[in-house]
């Protein structure tokens, strides 16, 4: 997905389709789709039991919702042929898009590579809501949000948009996808306000085993999320894969040794977070940096956010899985550092940063993550007054108490069944094949 | 000595150790537990079951304490667990016949009168 | 898999391994694999607890039984050249199974793929008569199933068969993998009979994330079954591919607003129940239309199988998991489907169907699903008569109760070891390398 | 990995990136790299539910100190140019690792693929040692010990070293992976002692269906393991990848049988552990042997293991996860059957075995045996002993009454959040967003 | 007032709860228990060691009742509670000092007399 | 008859319930719980959020026995349960006025007797 190298394709005189490079990105678009359940793991693990299904919903829901949309419109308004600040309606309702190549891959694919970043950009922001958003209104966000928010950052940034004019770097989305993302759920953390226990009681991870899993399936998706965005299964994926292997062991290194000397006990809910802050910070610059370079910056990136979480936490900002502190400030540390490390050595097509002689690029970065900002907070903003106008955001105090789960799903996650009575349908055909059914009498 | 059981609301737990810890009872074992009475049932559907639960989930507390402190200890769970909702729970009192710290091997008034904390 | 495209694979002049195409189906034999632990979560979360390891169970021993009689048997009945109605013995034993290229990838390869999916196919039979069948009469159902059931069935769609001979399309698994696995999945819980909780007691899932969880892998490996069924890195690859992307998106939206209007909540078991369905529908069609059509396919595909599980829990037939719901009615939804919307533009080794005015391939995939309903009903029938007259196929009704778990495996999935005493084996070689061990007196 | 090929390869003439390859490559250390989250599962469902995040984090710290280990110092030391007994520091500090062809593939990405195995076998020891060893010294242990034991053993047999050039053959790790972890673990478990409840109480798995997930992420990842060690995309890899199919496959039914026959009952932890075992068996002859050879290698290493295990448990040798008789049994196991099955037929860069007239390579093959065998324990003993000097390498008792969760990371796998009191740090500044904060009175 | 405290086979618990109900017993309070009896153990085997699981699941009912009901409820229990295999357990009724609602502070014979069901 | 209510340590139980079974006291029911007591709290770090546990495993026993049980069930408790250090636990005697065994409508002291055991 960096813009240089898909250009340079796409420039390039017959486009074909070369099969090593499907075979790569037919994987790469899995391995991104797996995130979104990762996601969905990494998430429920961290609230508590009663809010565990509606925050894995949240996510599997993008899968649905994010995905319908981005192919029916935001795929296009994000990559089809437009202007400097929106993609035209060409390749709307799927139009045009066939098996033709798209660089050296088929069309269909790429379309469907880039869902996949639609997909768990939106769910991403669920983090900072959940436990008392309600469902419906989730929804609605997350599609609104995919189509005015996302579809345009992406276009400028990698669908021949101005910040991509600019020469803004973001190798496979930290600003598209981490930075929007962070910010969107600070605001919509704002917005929604804190949950009624928040502050007040001591809000527990229910299953930190989840947390771990959803964090192990996060890098492995990662994988095909930085090294798919090469494109192709040339070298440069090569460097990009490998910096997504070494950056997330460096951070969860200084991590648990931050962990040890401000609590004295390194948590597995901290290492797994910090592996997720790693892969955040070494996204955008991937392809640009060597792989030493990102064992430093995968070590620097814990700084920021590790205090970040700390801080927030005695706020009364409701963030309340910290997505802002993880995803934002992860995202823009990332993005700064690209602008610090980045080096034409390892990527022609990218540029070089500051330590290699070329500061403007950190200015550029800079620009890139301003605008970013800016465009998400007052998006997000925007599009959550306007719903909260036709409906109520929030799961009344009552429901927040007996949990989402119940009230906005009517399921619980573990059930024992212990004192729950089948409640027979009127319509019960009695003994269709089978010896005659006593009717479950009606208790009480 | 009186053994007091109260059944409160999962929600009102730490509002209620709070107000035992005020009244100076320390010592009390808690379990959860699901509880039914005046409250509506809920209904959850698994895909094509409907099911209604007629449980909701309550803490039980159990609380030993010698005769000075039973109407202490019963009036600060009947003002901290209550909501005014129905579900708010039950607090019963039981005769105990003999308390032993197993500890120390202490007996009755002093088994149930708590020790300082001293731990390494 | 799809016929077509392998044939002409085959035809072509000198058949010869192209690493991009072994590539490719490396990597989507390993998804299929994964898919059999996955649908071990899948069904072992919609289970309760005192039952759940017996489901994995179910699934994950079909990755040792039916991959070991694959290999040895199955496999050549189903590939190797043989007459129109059941291969030869030519593959038993593995013989003549080397690296020479079938199609495009090694010999070896190719059978491997093909047997992830004789495994699944399988295991999703167990979904209907979980909680109360034995586990060796299932594991030798199992095991003769493969062989008088699948390989036939497998043979004529794609190895060569007469239903090949015809013209049904089946590009991944519709008929041979889905409707064979649902109809006697049917079949199994009419021979079974109905649990002894069922109708009189609510039988609630254990724990609904490990659902989730079944359908977030199933979902990624499914992209090895349909993508894999081109059997290349190719275009081809690239729309069934992305049409498994996009159909079990439309069937979630769906089905989340089906549930929504008829209980007024959007379930998460609906949520990952309509995601399944959605790619069992795709199953057939996915090499042979439109990513736009998958869309609609999938949407469609939601409504029989929604209102299928609806309507069999009001009745005597305990389809314990489902299995026919989800697995038969879509995966003949998806075999009509696909003969609706099925056109040479995508897939020129395909055909026309309805929509492409050719309405005569809707009455091919109508024999394609009428021979495999009728066959799978009186092969599976006929198995487990014959293996009820050997031993008893249901546990009884004391060990129903206390769970299979416990009865037929001799484990808990979740112990927490309170009251368990430890047997001391007879012959403790007393202190080998440590302090005199006390050894635990009997209780009692 | 297997060297012959990596050697040709390396002779190659004009030594190039291979497009296909890559795609493979890339995907195969995805894999293994997901192997240790799984690892985390297999290991974490087997120990008490106090121990688990500690058993889990055992894993997981590997992925961050045994990779920036491995990046600085440790492959070059394997890997880099040097004499018969260690590589140089050519390669130290990821120094002239870059985008050049090692092999067909890019260096970077062959330095990311070695990686992984190094961390996965590190993070194999720690299940000998769970429930009882403290996380700091365990955390310097497997540091030291990648480099001091993993480095070497991998240079012998596959970076140049003199097992190499005796011809010992080892495709994908059943020396230096296998056999080095199980018989370090059993080094460990004997110096750290055994637990203080082990012998005296029953210690039950927390979580069988974890063991599960473990066991199927296990496979599916072990396939980029055995498929990957051909650094191709070709008919080797097809090759190894179909053996290590089919092996576990044999392996599963086995280990079912014998259960079965031993207790009556086929249990789950069973069925995952031979899984594992016939993992463990094929991978260092997966792609020397003929798929008909791997089910009967992997038929046959079902015994070894299984009666392992159980003489094991009746000793007062706490390998608390059987280790030793898993990975060091099995490896032993499949570096023998190695010797008896290797066929140049299948692999002429192989060698042929006992069974094709080579009784040589049989001996070969437990020269490589014994001298991992002794290496790896004297290396073990000596780390931990200096350790012991520094620091106590175990909890003490009451810890590992409490737990280690507790006592050393201070969280806990599954908390309720009742009788927890949120203690609020001194610094919050009171109502930033929102209405005041009641702030929790210091209970009692 | 009388507490009455039932251990009975989870399988029958929506029998029981039934009879309850039908005895116009409406409040009451449950938990998961594990019980040692008549019964025989259990056998499981991890790997290689053999564990014999002495504790059986149980489900314990306590229930609250003021004098005429004491009867009723005890005869309720044991009829839908039994299969007559060993293992079906224990009632034991235990006298109460006090009993108090919490929502209303009521206390004794009015707190255990159920109130009318009226929710939102 | 008496209803004998014990607080121990988790860890203990083995120990207990072999004690008990050499005491000839066979028929109990067990129960997890939280207690709270003299220990000293457990503090947890979830992410930024400092957590004091205030709650202590344990296991309650809940024993039937006739008289001329009481004292031997209470010192096998006693002897068995005992660490000596805080949180030891504490042990409950309370009067019981009925006991039924539902299996067979057992009265009182026949109900609390052990049943030899003839299981399938
Ligand atoms: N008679 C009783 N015996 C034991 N527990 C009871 C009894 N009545 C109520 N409870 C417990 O108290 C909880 C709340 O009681 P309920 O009748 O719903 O509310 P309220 O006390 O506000 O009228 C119940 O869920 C149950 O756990
Ligand atoms: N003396 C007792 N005190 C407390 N609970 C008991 C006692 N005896 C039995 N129980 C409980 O009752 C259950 C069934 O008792 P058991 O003796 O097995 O059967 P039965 O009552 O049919 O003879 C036990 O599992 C235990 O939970
Ligand atoms: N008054 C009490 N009522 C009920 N349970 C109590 C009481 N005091 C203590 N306990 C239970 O006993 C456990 C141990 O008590 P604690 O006071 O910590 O130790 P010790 O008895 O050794 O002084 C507590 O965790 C709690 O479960």
């Amino acid at each position: 997905m960096t813009h240089p190298s898909l250009l340079l394709a796409l420039q390039s005189a017959a486009p074909a389709v070369v099969p090593a490079d499907t075979a790569w990105m037919l994987v790469s678009t899995a391995l991104v789709l797996l995130m979104t359940p990762a996601l969905a793991f990494f998430y429920g693990g961290l609230v508590r039991s009663k809010n565990s299904l509606n925050t894995m919903m949240m996510s599997f829901v993008a899968l649905g919702a994010v995905g319908v949309v981005w192919a029916l419109l935001a795929y296009s308004l994000a990559f089809s042929q437009g202007n400097d600040w929106l993609g035209g309606l060409g390749n709307a309702l799927l139009a045009g898009v066939g098996t033709e190549a798209k660089g050296t891959i088929p069309h269909v694919l790429f379309m469907a590579y880039q869902g996949t970043f639609a997909i768990i950009t939106a769910a991403l922001i669920s983090g900072a809501v959940v436990e008392r958003m309600r469902f419906g209104p989730y929804l609605a966000f997350i599609a609104l949000w995919t189509v005015l928010v996302y579809a345009p950052v992406a276009h400028w940034v990698w669908g021949g948009g101005w910040l991509m004019n600019r020469g803004v770097l973001d190798f496979a989305g930290g600003t598209v996808v981490h930075i929007n993302a962070g910010v969107s759920a600070l605001v919509a953390a704002m917005v929604l306000g804190v949950r009624k226990d928040y502050g007040r009681q001591a809000i527990l991870p229910h299953n930190v085993p989840f947390v771990l899993l959803g964090a192990g399936l996060l890098w492995f998706g990662w994988f095909g999320f930085n090294g798919g965005s090469a494109l192709a299964a040339n070298e440069l994926a090569a460097v990009a894969f490998t910096n997504t292997f070494l950056a997330p062991m460096a951070t969860l290194v200084v991590w648990v040794l931050l962990d040890y000397f401000r609590t004295g006990r390194a948590t597995a809910v901290g290492g797994a977070t910090g592996i997720v802050i790693g892969l955040v910070a070494i996204t955008p610059a991937a392809g640009f940096i060597s792989p030493a370079s990102a064992l430093v910056l995968g070590a620097l990136a814990a700084f920021p956010s590790y205090f970040a979480i700390v801080a927030r936490s005695r706020t009364r900002l409701d963030d309340s899985l910290d997505v802002f502190a993880g995803h934002g400030i992860g995202g823009i540390t990332g993005a700064l550092l690209t602008g610090v490390f980045a080096s034409k050595a390892w990527n022609a097509a990218g540029n070089d940063g500051l330590l290699a002689g070329n500061a403007g690029q950190l200015a550029t970065q800079a620009l890139g993550v301003a605008v970013s900002v800016v465009y998400a907070a007052a998006g997000t903003f925007v599009i959550l007054k306007l719903l909260a106008l036709v409906t109520s955001l929030r799961a009344v105090p009552r429901a927040e108490g007996l949990g989402l789960d119940v009230t906005q799903h009517g399921e619980e996650a573990y059930s024992s069944g212990e004192g729950s009575i089948l409640v027979m349908p009127d319509a019960v055909p009695a003994g269709v094949t089978a010896p005659a059914l006593a009717p479950q009498p009606a208790a009480r | 000595m009186k053994l007091i059981v109260a059944i409160i609301r999962p929600e009102r737990l730490n509002e209620v150790l709070e107000a035992l810890y005020r009244a100076e009872v320390t010592g009390l074992t808690v379990s959860r537990v699901m509880g039914h009475g005046g409250e509506t049932d809920r209904v959850e559907t698994y895909r094509g079951t409907t099911v209604k639960m007629e449980l909701q989930e309550k803490v039980r507390l159990e609380i030993g304490v010698s005769e000075p402190f039973v109407d202490i200890t019963v009036r600060a769970i009947l003002a901290s667990a209550r909501t005014g909702e129905v579900g708010d729970g039950k607090v019963f009192v039981l005769d105990v016949n003999q308390v032993h710290r197993i500890r120390t091997g202490e007996r009755d008034e002093g088994a149930v009168t708590p020790t300082a904390v001293v731990d390494a």
